[in-house]
Order: C-alpha cells, then structure tokens, then sequence
C-alpha cells in the first residue's frame, strides 16, 4: 500500500466489521495507481457532503466501438487530479463467470498496466468492470485484452453483455445449454453489441430453469427460461426416503404447490402434470426425488426493465415452449423480426417492453408475425372496449 | 521499411467459457444429478456418471482489487486445479473434486476475512451499484451501505436460520442497475428536489426537446430566462426519477439534504411456488447518514429478525406477507403507513384493495 | 287478451319453452293497455331489423324531481302511436323488497289506471319498474303512489334507490341490520334522491355480510358490507357432525380458505382468526358449526362502477370496520365530505371512483380527512415515483 | 268559492319495509341461527327461538304483467299470510311459517308456469336489462336472449348440480346495467361501428365540447361539414363504447350487420374464497341471431356444461379457471383465442403473462 494521500476517518469506519471491506480493497490498490488515493480523498469528501463528486459522463470510446466504456469526470479536478478522469471499461465476461486462475491473473495484469487496479466483479449486466483509467489509456487496454482474447461489453443503446446461469455446467435443473446458448448469442451479435443503433438498450438473460438464477424476467428485454412440457421425473424410492427422513411432504411441498395439483396420501405423491405450472418448488425440495422432464426446453419471455421511464416491468410470455434443439434458430429469427420492428417504431430510450405496452401487444404479435395464445396473458381482457379490425366485420 | 501495421482486434467476443470449466464439470457437463447442501456455503452437486462436484462459495464485496483477485486465483491453484467462477450475486465459487479441500480451502479464505457461505437459506450478497464511488447520478453510496449492512447480517450469510432464501439488493438511483425492484429487500437511493436548471449551459449542451419528452410526468416545460431558452419544472408534478437528468447534464438533482434511502420488501424472481412480482415500499425516506448508514442498518435488520421470527418454512417475505397481509407487516414491524404508500403512477388504482378480505 | 293487432311470428317463439315467458307476460297485459299491442308490434320490428326502435329520452318527469322517469319515444310513432311516448316510471321499492300481497295489489291497481300494466319486478337497482306510459300519465301516477304511501326511485345525477339484502329478517349472516340502514339512508337524503345536483349518479347498497348478496362491491358508489372483528364463532359438537355426517374437512373447509388460517387434524378444527380474512367460505359451508363473530359492524368501500366512461371498478376498502352501532352516523358523515368533494372536483358524468382514481386515493383521503390505513391497499406502491410533499422534505 | 289545493305529497320515500315483514320474521329479526337448504328452490331458517321460516323460490322472467303479479299476491295470501318478497336477481320468494303448505304452494307455481328453484349450488335468474323492450341504447335484446337460455338451462335452475353457485347476467349495451361486468358468465350486447354522425342536428342538439369530452380515447374530434359546426370520428380510435350517443343523440351506433353479442366468463363478487373479480373475455362476437338466439345459447350451454365436467366442488367459474389456467379452458371449450382478448386498454400490460408459470 502506498503512503496515506489524505486523511478519511470516515472510510476507514468501513474497514471495520467482518463483512470484506471495499475500502481496504481500494487501499489495497494504492500501489497500482495513484488513481486510488485521489479515489479515497474524493469519496470521503462524499461522505462529509452526502454527494458524489461526479460530472455527467462525457462520450469516450475506443475506436470502431460505440460502447464499453463509461465516460466519468471528477468536478473537483483540480483536488483530486489523478481522478479528473476516471472512466470505467467493461470487459465482456466468459459466459457463466467461469475463469482459470490464469485468466483471471491475465486481466489483472491487464488493468494494473493500464488502470487503477479495482474492478467489480462483476457489474450487474455481467460483464468484469474495470474501474477507472484515463482516456489515453482506453485504447492500449483494449489493444491488450483483445490481443488476450478478451473483448468489451456493451453500453448505450446497444445489445447489452448477455448473460446465463451456471446451467448444465453445474446444474442439474437446466432444460437447455444456457452456456452454450448465451456464447453463441454473444458471438452473433458482436456487431450488434460494440456499436449502438437501437433506439435503447437490449439485453438477454439465460436462466436454464423456472428459479431464474440471473433474474432474466426482471432484467432483460428476451428472457429465455428453461423448462420442460412433460411429467416430472419422479423417484418414489427417494421421495418415501424424504418422507423418512421427516419431511412433511403434505405442508412443505403439495401445500406450497401453486396449481394445487399434488397429491399425498402418506405413500405415493400424485402429479397432475397437466396442471402443474412448472414452478419448481417441489424440485428445489426434493432434488433427489423429483426432476424436470425430459421433453425439454425453454419459454421465451419479452420487455423487462428496470423503473426508468414507464415504469419497471417484468418480462411477458411470448412464445411458451420451443424445444432445446430449435431454441437457437428461433431466438434469432424472432430477434430480427423484433429488432426490426422496434427499429422502425421505437421511440429514442424506449425499451421493447416500453413498445409493446404502447402499441399494444396484438399489434406487436401482428407485427412480428407471431399468432395470439392464451399463454401469453395471465387472463383475458376484462374491459370490454374492443377495437375491431374492419376484416372482422360486415 | 515501415513495418506493416498490426491488424487491430476487434469484435472477437469474449473467450469461450469452455476454455474454463473444470475438467469434472466437462466430462458430467448436462449431466448432473441432484446435488446436497454439505453445509452453509458449501454444496455438492453428484452426477448421473457418479462423479461429484464441490463447490465453496465465498462472500466478495464486489469492488475487488486486482490484489484479491490475485488471492483468488492463488487459491484456485492450491485447491482446484486453477478453477473458479463467480455466481450472478457477485459471490466467488471454488469447484472442487476432493472433499478434503473443503476444510483447507474455507481456512485460508477465513484468514484472507472472505467468508464462506450464502447458500440455501442465507441471506447472500447483496447485489448493488456504483454509488459515491463512479455514478453521477448517485443518491446514496452503494458499497458503504452494503459493507454496513452486511456487518450486521453477517451470521444470516454464513449460517443458514432462514425461513427460505433471501435476497437484497441496492442500487443508488431510480435507475435501478441491479434487480433491486424485485428482491426480497430492496435498499434504493432517491432523491426527493426536483432538478436545478442550468440555465446558463441547458441550450449549448442539451437538445431541449428531448429534455421536456424525456419527463415521465410530463412536469418540464419551455421556458425563457435572462433570454436565453431554458426550461422550468413544475414543482408538484416533478417525482425525481432524474430521467431528465439522464437525458440532460444541466438538470442535476443532487440535494444532500433530501437525497437519501427508501426500503422496498417482498419482491421476488424466481418462480417458485408464486409468480415473480415486484417490491412495495416499505420506507419512504431515511437519510444518508454516512459512514455507517445507521437508520438503514437497523430498518433492514429489523424487517430481517421480523421475517425470521414469523414466516413459516419455505415462505420468501412477499409470500410470508401475502399470508399474515400488509396491515400486519406495519404493525409487526412497527413501520408507519402513510400516504406515500398508497400508489399514485399510472396503474395506481389498480393498488387499492378491491375486496372485502380484510384482517382485523 | 285483447285481440291480436299484428302478426308477431317471431315474439311467438319465445311464447315456447319451459321458462317463464316475458312476452306471454306483454301478451296478457293487452287487455290493460293498447300500448302492449303496440309494444309486441315494435319489439317484432326489432326482431326483424336486429335494432331497437327507441330515440335517445327527452327529459320528462314529475313538478319539483329531476329524476325517477326515464322518457322514452319510438322511432316509428306513426306505426306505432300507443308506443309513441312510453315512459318508465321508477318506484322506489321496500327495503329488501319485502310486500304484502296488499301492497303489491296497490301497485298493480295504481299502474292499471295509468300505464301498461307492465312491470320490471325490480330494476337492477332495485326499483319498481313501471314500464310504459305517456307523459299526461306521469303526474296522475305520482299523485297515486304518494297517496298510496309510495314514491319515486332515483335518475339522473343523484343519488339512487339504495338497496339491501334481506339482512337479518332472514339471514343468520347479517353483521348489521341492513334494512334499517338502508330505509333510513333512503329517507335521509330524499332531497338528494329526487333532485339531481350531483356531477352524476351516486349509489348505496347494502350487505349484511362479505357474500355481498346485493352486489354492491361490483354496483355502487358506497358499499357497506357486514363483517366482524373478533373470532368466528365456533361449535365443536356440530363441527364434529359435519364431518361425521362426510364433509372432508380438510379439502371443502380448510383447502378453500384463501389465508390458510385453518387446521383440521380429524378432530380439532383450529382457526388463527388473527389471519382469517373474514370471506365466509367455512361458515357458508357449515352454517350450524360456524358463524361471524360477535363483535359485529361493517366494511365501507367506495367507487364502484360500470365501465363507461374510464373503465369499471371495483368498489375499494375506505374504512376498514365499522362497529354495527355507530354504521349510520359514520356512513352520513362520511357522505358529506365526500359528496363536499365530489361536488367541487368531480368533473360532468364523473363517478366518485373515477375521481379518486384521477386525484389519487391519498389526496382524496386529505380532502374527506381520513388516515390512510395498509387495509385500504392490496399493496403499497411498486413504483419509486413518490410525490414528497414540501412539508415532508428540509 | 275555489276548493284549498290539496297539498301535494312529495319527498315521503318508499313505505316501511317494517310494514311487510311476515310475523314470524318480525318475531324472529336478528335471530336467525342457521338455515338449511331442504330441496332446490327450498330455504329453511331457524332462528335461536327454535322457530322457522320457510322461502319458496320462483323463477319470474322479471318484466310481469300485473296480472302476475296479481297471481303471485294470491298465492301469498293462500300460503304466506299474504307475505312475500323479491330477490336481488329478480326470483319472487314466498315466505311460510307452514312447512306443509311448501307442496301445494309448488304444485300452483308449476300449474302456473313458474319453476321453483335458483337456490344453492344451483343457476339462478339471469340479471338482465331493457333490450329492445325499452332503451335506445340496446345493440341486442335483453328478455328475448335471458328466456332462450334459461329454457335451455332450466334444469339447472330447478336442481342443483352445479360445483358451486353460478350467476349469469345479460346487459344491452356497454353501459352494462347490472353486475355484469362480475359475472360467472356475462352476456353482452356490443357495437362494433363507429358513430354515424348526424351533421344536421348535432350542432342544435349537443354541446360539441362536451361530445368530444365523453369520448374515453379521444377519438372526436371538431369538424365543419357543408359549412356547419360538427365532430368527426376517428374510426381507428373508437371501440364502440357508445359514450358518445349516450351524451349526444346526434351520435347513434346502431348497425344490425355489426352489433351483437360478446359472452364473458369468470367474475364473481362475492368475498367467499376469493376476491371479487371482473369476468374475462371468453367469445368476442356472436352474431344478433333472432329469436331464438342459437350461436348465443349453444356457446353458454357448452361453457357450462364443460364447467360442470370439470370444476370441482365450491369452485366458481373463475376459480376453476385460476386452477387450471386460461390455456386449457380455450382447449376444453373449444373457443378460440384471438388478438381481441388481448387488452389493450389502459392497464392492458398488467394482463400479460408475467411469469414463467405456465401449462403444458
Ligand atoms: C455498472 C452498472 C452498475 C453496477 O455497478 O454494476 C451500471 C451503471 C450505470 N447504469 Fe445501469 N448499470 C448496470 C446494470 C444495469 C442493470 C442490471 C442488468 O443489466 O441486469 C439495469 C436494470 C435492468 C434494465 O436494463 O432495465 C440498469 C438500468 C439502468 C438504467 C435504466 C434503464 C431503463 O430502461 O429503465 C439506466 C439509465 C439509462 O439507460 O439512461 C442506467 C444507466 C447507467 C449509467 C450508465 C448511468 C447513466 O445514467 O448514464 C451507470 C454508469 C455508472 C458508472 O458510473 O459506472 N442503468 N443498469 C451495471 C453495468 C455493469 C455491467 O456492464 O455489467
Ligand atoms: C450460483 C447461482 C447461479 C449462477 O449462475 O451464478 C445459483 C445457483 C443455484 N441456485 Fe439459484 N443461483 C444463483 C442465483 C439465484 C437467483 C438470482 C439472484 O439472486 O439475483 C435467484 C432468484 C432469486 C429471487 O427469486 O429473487 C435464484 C433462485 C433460486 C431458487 C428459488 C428460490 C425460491 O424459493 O424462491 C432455487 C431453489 C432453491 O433454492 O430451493 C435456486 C437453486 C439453486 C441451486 C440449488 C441450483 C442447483 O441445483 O445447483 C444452486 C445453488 C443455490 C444455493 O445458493 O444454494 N436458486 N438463484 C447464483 C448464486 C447467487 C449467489 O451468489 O447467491
Ligand atoms: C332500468 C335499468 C336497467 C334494468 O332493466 O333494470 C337501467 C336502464 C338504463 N340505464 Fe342503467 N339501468 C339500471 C341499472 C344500472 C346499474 C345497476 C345498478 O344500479 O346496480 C348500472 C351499473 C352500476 C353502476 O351504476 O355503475 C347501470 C349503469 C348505467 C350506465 C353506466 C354508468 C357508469 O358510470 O358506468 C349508464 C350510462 C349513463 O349513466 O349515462 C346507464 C344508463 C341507463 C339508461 C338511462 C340509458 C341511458 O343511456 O340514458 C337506461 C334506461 C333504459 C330504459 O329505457 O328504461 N346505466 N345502470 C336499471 C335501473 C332500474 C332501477 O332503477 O332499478
Ligand atoms: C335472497 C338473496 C338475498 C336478497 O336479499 O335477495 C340471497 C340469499 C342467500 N344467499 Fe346470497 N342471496 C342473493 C344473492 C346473492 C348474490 C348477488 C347476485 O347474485 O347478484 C351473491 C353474489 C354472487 C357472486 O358472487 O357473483 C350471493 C352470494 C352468496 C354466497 C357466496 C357464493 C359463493 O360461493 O361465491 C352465499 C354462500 C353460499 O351460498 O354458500 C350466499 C348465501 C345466501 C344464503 C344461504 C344466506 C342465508 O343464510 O340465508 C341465502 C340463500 C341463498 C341461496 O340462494 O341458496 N349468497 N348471493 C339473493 C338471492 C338471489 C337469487 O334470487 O338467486
Ligand atoms: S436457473 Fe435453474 S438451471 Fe440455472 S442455475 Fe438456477 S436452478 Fe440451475
Ligand atoms: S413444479 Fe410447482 S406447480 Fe409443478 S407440481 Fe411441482 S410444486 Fe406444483
Ligand atoms: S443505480 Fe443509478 S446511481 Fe447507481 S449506478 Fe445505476 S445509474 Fe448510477
Ligand atoms: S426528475 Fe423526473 S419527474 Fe422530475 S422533471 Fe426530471 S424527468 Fe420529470
Ligand atoms: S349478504 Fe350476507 S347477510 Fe346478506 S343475505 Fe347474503 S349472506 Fe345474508
Ligand atoms: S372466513 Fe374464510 S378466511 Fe376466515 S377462516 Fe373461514 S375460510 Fe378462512
Ligand atoms: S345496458 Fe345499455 S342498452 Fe341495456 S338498459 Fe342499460 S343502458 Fe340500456
Ligand atoms: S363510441 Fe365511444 S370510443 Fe367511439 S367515438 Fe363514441 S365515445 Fe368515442
């Protein structure tokens, strides 16, 4: 650690408690760049002022690319010179977070040449940030990671770094390849994510099951969530074994069956598949018992976001099920169409989802050529202003 | 002779994850099993082939120092044959194929202070932002919160007393980066004054018209002052979402007396059991009271020990509130209902209780 | 019967058929008046052309009311002249439209004089229609039914006839004496009944408890539903009997009710009443085992409607609980305020519930002067855009 | 010398409900204990004095002549002490303190035409209004529709062989006068053409702003035809909600071709179980077929009948439908689902399906 730059007795309250502090980390990192006491010195100041010290980021880049950085200007410059710039690179992640020792000892080689020796790992699209260099030093640390094999990720009104959960990696639960899936996607629209010209941001999220571990149907305008259209692969052994071993099969797993479609009768556990929606629970309680079908596959849900402008959604059903193998072909076929469409229509910073709450969603399906399923609503209309189109009446 | 130039790289994507998987997780990739909760933090998943996979997760305060990463993959080569990965919360995981590597492994991060656990029932990480430390449009800070917080529910991340899973998040705008707007606790920086006008700079640096389309509510209209074109706001019918502050440097909203915290509880993502659904307000307004947040810490805490003493089993906050009714989450935890809860957006009347299931 | 006037092959079908015959009713009713000839004449039209024959009604009533006739006028008088004029007269009915054949008799003879002799027994508000006469009839047939200690319904922008459920003249549910109420409100604001100064129609109505059997969650601007704060009251004996007598407790008692706040182990049935949100689902289903509890009183909800203008509504909680004693006092006040509101912000044709959702139900709360309670939302907000009042900031 | 005016009775409201309770009601007010279901159409409550009333239910086709009424009035005085009363979906209920007079009371109703019936778990009268009997408004009859499929679903009124109650109700128009709008299945008179707007008369007979005001989509808007002051109709805009004519005569939307019937199902308002909740789009258009109304009867006639094949015990349209999902009711009912049950009014985007809860 280098020397103390200036005194924060108000940071250093965060060094103390068991919880790993950010503030030793960014100590820590004092003797990688300067970059890091003028850091300390301008975050305790927000501490005393209860504001950051932050100007509106400004457009830097890195050239050919319209994203991956994130212009930041410090308004005290002249205090804190060596954060005056202080911009942040995203790194495009391997999907699923996975990382060699080496890898990971590549990027930090990386960014301690280039930068102030912090990151996060990760942001919250996904991707490794960097975080904070100089503008000169934006285009040697490019030239870097992609001589490593490392590109940028996304920002602006672009594809956004897609993200999947750890899936068939490590999980028994996934009903298709996230991993592969999410690459693949990446890879596809390279051109797509480096240089902006949507009318906002779109990302993509691949959970491979119900339990949604990257928050796909929170966060991301296609969200592809595995699941299956078969029955639930049931083990009686094991789950005789569960009720054994004491669980209350009838309260903890068929009481908090949202379809109500189980039944116990202290011997066998009885699925109405038919009626099961597929939400996992009884799954997650007995993983050894219980086990998604084998007709596999994933629901493709449309237009989360975040508060900001409309107001936060969540993602809507599009299409309910296409099987594991088409799954690929049929994102990127609907992606085309929607892209298309939101090219035309979408007004500056609005969303997919923002779109199609405007236009309406039948007009969305007519547009991108997709035919109306129940499955697509949680229930019917209740307001009986219908607009019918002239090709339905006389 | 001039060298020929270097071809510039470009467009390449990120490397190919398969380059990092452990060699146990290639061979039984898609073929897993069931897996077994070995212990707070720790997991093993088991293969149809036999084979088994342990995993040790840690706890990271996210912002990390190319030191610790360092550290990590220290330990990754120690204990892992080099593999590691980290989880959609900004936990670290170490994949292990020896079980006696657990023990060992878990030590030598307890040393370095990262604890191990978050798992199952556990509160994990909390997922946040930028804050103080990067973001213009900051409310609040992220990680000084997060580190506050964390503090005091450190046991709930290494030990696993939950009712089921519990996730937190934070982020320090109304942008939300982050799935703040659906977690289980949702810690969120707001501002509370409409933005001060520039304007001596509004008409160089910003197209006016989209200043006044980018307003949610319509509250920004032209305006002329000391000649120049400007803006005005229009006091009562600005909520300080900042969207024009996004679209617009000569908006800013920072006001260091009214900026501050609003808790959010009982959203949710996955789809277990029910839908996943948003949070609802809990906290209006805390202040920043920097540097260890004490207000928040405590209102988090409490609605935590709250939780913890009456959901049943498997109930995440918004199902355990679904059952009990938001009457009796004001009363249980002491919190005040006021006007401010009642939703006043777009779709607000579709809030308002529309039945006569009422608890008394 | 007087003699068939026109063909009316089509109305004849509906003569068919076990249900009882709405135009073998108009049929009979010819020999009072030669308006049905010309009624069955019309509605054959009707039945030909697919559209009714009425124009919009011209505003006919009564010396000194606004409201209680609807005017109506055919489009076909010269066809048609008996219909030419065909005027409803709205009586406000019994409370509980409870008669004597006496008093039905009175009506009949009253509307014999006057009209068609047809009748809606009831309107859906509840009053007694008198379905056709001519606007000479209408004073004459007020005169009558004042006389006979009857008056008119509501019309127009006022308040309507209120109606209850039979209550607890014939109910063991009833958690507050509807009929009392509601005649009592009916009398209460007559002037306001009658004449119409309010930005449009305002309707009460009457459930003595949460099986609402007046609708009046769906129907009117003020609801009053019976409910009760304390346990529900519980026989064991009888419980034991129910199940005895092969009602699975467990799946038709304790599987429906939507809190989960009851538990049946074969012998003990054991209600959290702390939980219990009071919907009537067990009590409805063993009426000897189980009843409201003792502390009675009533729920007040507010601003249901129809869809036209901005969308139907569902009435929404105002106060929580009413104790059954203090109900007529609180109701009367609480109308005032409201009303007070209504008249100076509520714009032409805007119902009360429209208004709130237009000014937000906090603001209205401020203006009537009531506290918000969590009870009167599903939920809180989910959406961080949150107006601080000055007051409230530093 | 002129006679004193006789002084004109007004404002004295409905007489006394006091005046026509039956003695034993009198006696027994606020006392009732339990009551029992004894046949269809038979209610027996027995109050804490251990006495009993007994109510005869009769379907009634609600629009009487007084002749009937007459007739139901004799019948009271021969059974009832002359004691009766209406319901609030428009049965006549005959009260007796005499359990034997339950029989002959039965077998007149029946001689006379009116089936006993509606109580319990059984169809009860369909709520309805004017139609073309009475308001300009109507885009299809009221009675003439309610009487074909009562015939059709008569059984179901005199037993009771339903899951769970079941209320139908028919409106005329949009203006949907009566619980419709919350209805186990509603039935439904819509238009589905604009306006036609008379040029000649409006400006003399309206107000145009206020013409233009009642229009919910702003779809009118200020026009001048053959030099006079008029509106015209933005036919993409209008859905036919008739708010218009309502306001102003000059704006009919009568269209034989066009008007017709939407059936809605799955609403209901009682408390019990679940909350009280609007009916859902289940048949966009039927054709106005009389008089006998086919296509109407045969799509209410199925939807009940796959009801009662498929719901279980106390479960409501509606809650049957929660549990096994709109996808499948379409399937079983065989209506097809189409872009007009897809909202796309106000609130439309809190209907689509914002889960991954799905059937298969
Ligand atoms: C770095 C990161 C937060 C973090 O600490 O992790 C971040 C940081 C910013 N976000 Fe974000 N967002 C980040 C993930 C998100 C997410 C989460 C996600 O992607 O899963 C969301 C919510 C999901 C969504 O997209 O709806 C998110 C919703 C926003 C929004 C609101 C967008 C909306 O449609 O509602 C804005 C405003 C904007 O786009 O103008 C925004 C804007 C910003 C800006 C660029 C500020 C601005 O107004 O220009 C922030 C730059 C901060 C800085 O100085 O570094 N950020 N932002 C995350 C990206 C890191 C990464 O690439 O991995
Ligand atoms: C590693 C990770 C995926 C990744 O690619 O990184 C992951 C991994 C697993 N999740 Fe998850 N989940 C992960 C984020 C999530 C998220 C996303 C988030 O938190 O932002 C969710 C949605 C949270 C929400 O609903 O708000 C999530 C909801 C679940 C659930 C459903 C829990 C519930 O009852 O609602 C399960 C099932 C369970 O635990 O019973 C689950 C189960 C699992 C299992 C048991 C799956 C398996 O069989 O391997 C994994 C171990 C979980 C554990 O912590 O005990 N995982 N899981 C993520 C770890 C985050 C962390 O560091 O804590
Ligand atoms: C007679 C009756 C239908 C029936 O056959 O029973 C009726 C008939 C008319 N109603 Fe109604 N309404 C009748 C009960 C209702 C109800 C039910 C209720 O009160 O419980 C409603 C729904 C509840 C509500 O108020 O929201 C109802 C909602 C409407 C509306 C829509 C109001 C709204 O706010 O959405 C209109 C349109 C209007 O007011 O301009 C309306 C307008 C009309 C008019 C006056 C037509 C018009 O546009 O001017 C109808 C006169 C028909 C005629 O020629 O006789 N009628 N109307 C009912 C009154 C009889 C009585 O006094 O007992
Ligand atoms: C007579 C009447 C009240 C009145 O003042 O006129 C009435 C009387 C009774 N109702 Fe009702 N209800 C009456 C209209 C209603 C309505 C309003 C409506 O239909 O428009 C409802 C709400 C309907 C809805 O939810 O859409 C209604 C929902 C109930 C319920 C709840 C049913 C449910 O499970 O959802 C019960 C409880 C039960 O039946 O188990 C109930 C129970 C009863 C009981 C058993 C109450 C009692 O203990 O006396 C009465 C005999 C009911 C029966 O038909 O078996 N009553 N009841 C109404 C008869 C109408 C008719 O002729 O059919
Ligand atoms: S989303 Fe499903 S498949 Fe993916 S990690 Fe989570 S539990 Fe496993
Ligand atoms: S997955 Fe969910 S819905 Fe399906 S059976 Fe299991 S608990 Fe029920
Ligand atoms: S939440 Fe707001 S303040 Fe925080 S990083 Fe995102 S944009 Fe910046
Ligand atoms: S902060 Fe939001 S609401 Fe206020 S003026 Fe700016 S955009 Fe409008
Ligand atoms: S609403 Fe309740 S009290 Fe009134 S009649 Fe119906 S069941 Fe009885
Ligand atoms: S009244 Fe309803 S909520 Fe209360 S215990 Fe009975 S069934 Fe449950
Ligand atoms: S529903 Fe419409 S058409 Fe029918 S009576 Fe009411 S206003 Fe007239
Ligand atoms: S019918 Fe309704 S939508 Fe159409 S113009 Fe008239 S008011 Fe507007």
């Amino acid at each position: 650690m280098a020397d103390k730059k200036y005194e924060t007795p108000m940071l250093d309250e965060l060094e103390k408690g068991p919880w790993p502090s950010f503030v030793k980390e960014i100590k820590k990192s004092t003797d990688i760049s300067p970059a890091c006491q003028d850091l300390l010195g301008v975050l305790e100041v927000s501490y005393e002022d209860k504001k950051n010290h932050w100007k509106h980021g400004g457009i830097v880049g890195v050239m050919g690319y319209g994203g991956g950085i994130i212009g930041r200007y410090s308004d005290m410059p002249e205090q804190f010179p060596e954060v005056a710039h202080f911009h942040t690179i995203r790194v495009n992640m391997p999907t699923g977070w996975f990382y060699t020792s080496d890898a990971l000892r590549t990027l930090c080689d990386i960014w301690d040449r280039h930068g102030s020796g912090l990151t996060n790992m990760h942001g919250s699209t996904g991707d490794v940030i960097f975080l904070g260099t100089t503008t000169d030093e934006l285009e040697p640390t490019f030239k870097d990671l992609t001589a490593a094999g490392f590109d940028l990720g996304g920002s602006g009104s672009c594809v956004r770094t897609p993200s999947a959960c750890v899936g068939q990696a490590r999980c028994e639960w996934a009903c298709y390849d996230t991993l592969a899936a999410c690459n693949d996607i990446t890879q596809t629209y390279q051109d797509e994510l480096h240089r902006p010209a949507f009318p906002y941001k779109f990302k993509f999220k691949f959970s491979g099951c119900p339990n949604d571990c990257v928050a796909s149907i929170a966060r991301s305008d296609l969200a592809i969530i595995g699941t299956w259209k078969d029955e639930i692969q049931q083990d009686d052994a094991a789950v005789a074994e569960y009720a054994a071993s004491g669980l209350d099969i009838q309260k903890d797993v068929c009481g908090h069956c949202p379809s109500k479609c189980m039944e116990w009768d202290g011997q066998k556990l009885r699925i109405s598949n038919r009626e099961c929606v597929h939400c996992m629970h009884c799954i997650n309680v007995m993983p050894k018992a219980l086990r998604p079908g084998k007709e596999k596959g994933a629901a493709i849900l449309i237009g989360a976001k975040a508060p900001i402008v409309q107001g936060a959604l969540l993602a809507s059903v599009l299409i309910p099920f296409v099987p594991a193998e088409e799954l690929l072909d049929t994102i990127k076929e609907l992606t085309s169409r929607i892209w298309d469409f939101w090219g035309e229509y979408g007004k500056n910073r609005e969303r997919i989802g923002e779109l199609i709450q405007r236009v309406g969603m039948a007009n969305f399906l007519d547009a991108i050529g997709l035919d109306p399923v129940p499955e697509m609503v949680s229930a019917p209309r209740d307001n009986p202003y219908v607009y019918f189109k002239a090709e339905d009446k006389i | 002779m001039a060298t020929a130039p270097v071809k510039r790289i470009t467009d390449i994507g990120p490397p190919s994850y398969e380059n990092f998987l452990h060699p146990v997780i290639k061979k039984n990739y898609g073929l897993w099993k069931y897996h077994e909760n070995v212990a707070p933090g720790i997991l093993c998943h088991v293969s149809e082939t036999g084979d088994r996979i342990y995993t040790v997760r840690a706890g990271s305060p996210r912002l990390l120092s190319t030191h610790t990463i360092r550290l990590f993959a220290a330990l990754a080569d120690k204990y892992c044959d080099g593999f590691l990965r980290f989880t959609s919360r900004n936990n670290v995981e170490f994949l292990l194929d020896k079980k006696e590597n657990i023990e060992p492994l878990k030590q030598d991060l307890h040393a370095a202070g990262f604890p191990v656990g978050g798992t199952n029932n556990a509160i994990s990480n909390i997922v946040h932002t930028q804050g103080w430390v990067h973001c213009h449009s900051s409310a609040t800070d992220a990680s000084g919160i997060v580190k506050c917080v964390m503090d005091a529910l450190y046991d709930h991340f290494t030990e696993e007393k939950l009712p089921a899973k519990m996730r937190i998040a934070l982020a320090c705008c109304l942008n939300m980066c982050g799935a703040v707007h659906c977690s289980d606790i949702a810690i969120l920086g707001i501002h509370r004054k409409p933005p001060q006008v520039n304007n001596d700079t509004i008409n160089k640096i910003c197209e006016i018209p989209n200043v006044i389309a980018s307003c949610p509510t319509g509250a920004i209209r032209t305006a002329t002052v000391n000649g120049k074109p400007s803006v005005e706001v229009v006091e009562e019918q600005c909520m300080y979402c900042g969207n024009c502050y996004t679209v617009c440097p000569a908006m800013p909203l920072n006001d260091p007396a009214n900026d501050g915290i609003s808790i959010w509880v009982g959203g949710k993502v996955s789809n277990a059991r029910s839908e996943p659904r948003f949070s609802k307000l809990a906290i209006p307004f805390l202040p920043n009271n920097p540097p260890r947040w004490p207000e928040v810490v405590n209102a988090v805490v409490n609605i935590v020990n709250v939780y913890v003493e009456n959901a049943r089993k498997h109930e995440r906050m918004g199902e355990w509130i679904d059952r009990i009714g938001w009457p009796r989450f004001f009363d249980l935890t002491g919190i005040e209902f006021t006007r401010y809860h009642i939703d006043d957006f777009k779709n607000a009347g579709l809030t308002y209780a529309r039945s006569a299931h009422i608890r008394y």
